[in-house]
């Protein structure tokens, strides 16, 4: 099968809806099945990556350990948006995975290269 | 050329599988093919053979039933959010041991791997979303 | 669903043979659903089954087929990290009998 | 190479139409669907739109179901159904913004 470059924009937090969960999903299957899958956390995906997350008591699975998978499943490509972390003053130590930090002018040439484009 | 739809929207909370439908309508009007649709998140609630709105209003469901049926669409619904929101069909209602069923053709559950498919085989995938 | 008992413990297994609850798992029930897939379990086969196990308390995931080779890889060396490998130990699908084995959920990112 | 950007949602959900706003480049073309349509009608919204090198278009379903027609600041492209599946095709990829 032929394959095509990926870009999965998260956007959401977790656990507040299932829209987040939905798309990490959708990039984990994608790249089980050989898809070449980049993912960019914007907005309040960026809290997704966050280490200190403990969600036994609302009776969720850990978003951050199933992001920290990602490169198990060969997704190496992980962007952050710039603007995002400095705003939610969040540091790259306070995340489970290191990531590129990208501003606005990047993350709109990243959606010009990408064969698709999929925004959650 | 080749189009896919993903549908993220809530079936009844939202205008997005309906403009969904006028969009693939339209494409096939033009002739191009449509290779799958995908209905993933909240617009799974659109295979369900349940719905009844009132007679005079859109009945989503039906619109997408009658579509399918006039142009043998491939309607994919995903598996896994379908079954989480209760909607099933006969086979996973007999292995889940569910006391019945609400989905049928030309619905068809079916894999995340579907819409991953579907990406790589056609020429344009188009999200339609909550 | 079917109902086993192992141990004087009931059991419960889904239609596909998955244990329904994963804390029920112990090696017994291992060995009780080996022979149900017609695997006589050596010692090559536990390194996986607590390889996938270790995979699933760090990621809550079944893995699929690669991400359960390069956990092999990395644990166990890369002459086990091969699909190959884990394909003569597992013969109908890796990822699928051994997280069967291994008391979890069947992998859902597969087809 | 070019990007035809769908976005749903009304002018009021900042965060996604400064989202959307950032990703667009020259060339590109901004498709406004169902809530997004109200942003014609708002003068501040279209100001800032000129800034940006692309086409704007709205579907004449969503203006008409509104009430919008008459109401509209500026000179969008009003298209129909079928002339959306033909921007579809005119660019090389489709991105929503919902």
């Amino acid at each position: 099968m032929q394959s095509k470059s990926i870009l999965l924009i998260l956007s959401h937090a977790p656990y507040g809806d299932t829209r987040a969960k939905e798309a990490l999903d959708l990039a984990l299957t994608a790249a089980a099945f050989g898809q070449d899958v980049s993912l960019l956390f914007t907005q309040d995906a960026l809290y997704l990556l966050l280490k200190s997350q403990q969600p036994q008591a609302i009776e969720q699975k850990n978003l951050a350990n199933i992001c920290s998978a990602l490169p198990m499943y060969d997704i190496d490509k992980i962007y952050i948006e710039n603007n995002t972390s400095q705003t939610k003053h969040i540091t790259a130590e306070q995340l489970i995975l290191p990531g590129v930090f990208v501003n606005h002018n990047q993350i709109a040439l990243m959606i010009r290269d990408h064969d698709v484009v999929l925004r959650f | 050329m080749i189009f896919s739809i993903l549908i993220y929207g809530s079936a009844h909370n939202s205008q997005s599988v309906h403009t969904a439908y006028r969009f693939a309508k339209s494409l096939l009007a033009a002739g191009h093919t449509l290779h799958r649709v995908f209905f993933y998140g909240e617009s799974v609630y659109t295979a369900s053979a349940l719905c009844a709105p009132p007679r005079d209003e859109q009945d989503i469901h039906q619109l997408w039933k009658s579509l399918a049926e006039t142009h043998q669409l491939d309607l994919v619904v995903c598996i896994a959010a379908a079954l989480k929101r209760g909607v099933i069909d006969q086979a996973e209602a007999q292995r889940h041991e569910k006391p019945a069923f609400n989905t049928h053709a030309p619905y068809e559950l079916s894999g995340l791997g579907q819409l991953s498919e579907a990406a790589i085989i056609s020429d344009r995938l188009v999200t339609f979303g909550a | 669903m079917r109902h086993i008992t192992i141990a004087d413990k009931d059991l419960t297994l889904d239609d596909e043979g998955y244990l329904l609850d994963l804390t029920d798992w112990s090696e017994a029930v291992a060995e009780y659903l080996s022979n149900e897939e017609q695997i006589q379990l050596t010692d090559a086969h536990w390194e996986i089954i607590h390889v996938i196990r270790d995979f699933y308390r760090q990621y809550e995931l079944s893995p699929a087929m690669r991400p359960l080779v390069k956990a092999v890889g990395i644990t166990l060396g890369d002459d086990k990290g091969k699909s190959i490998y884990l394909m003569k130990l597992f013969p109908q699908s890796p990822a699928k009998q051994a997280a069967k084995l291994a008391g979890l959920p069947k992998p859902t990112n597969c087809l | 190479m070019s990007t035809l950007h769908t976005i749903n949602k009304s002018p009021s959900d900042n965060t996604l139409w400064q989202s959307c706003l950032a990703a667009l480049l020259p060339g590109d073309a901004l498709l406004m669907i169902e809530n997004a349509a109200y942003a014609a009608a708002q003068p501040s919204v279209m100001t800032q739109l000129q800034e940006y090198d692309i086409d704007i278009y709205l579907l004449s379903a969503d203006v008409d179901a509104r009430g919008l027609s008459g109401k509209l600041y500026t000179n969008a492209n009003i298209i129909d159904d079928q002339q959306f599946v033909t921007l579809a095709c005119q660019h090389t990829k489709v991105v929503s913004w919902f």
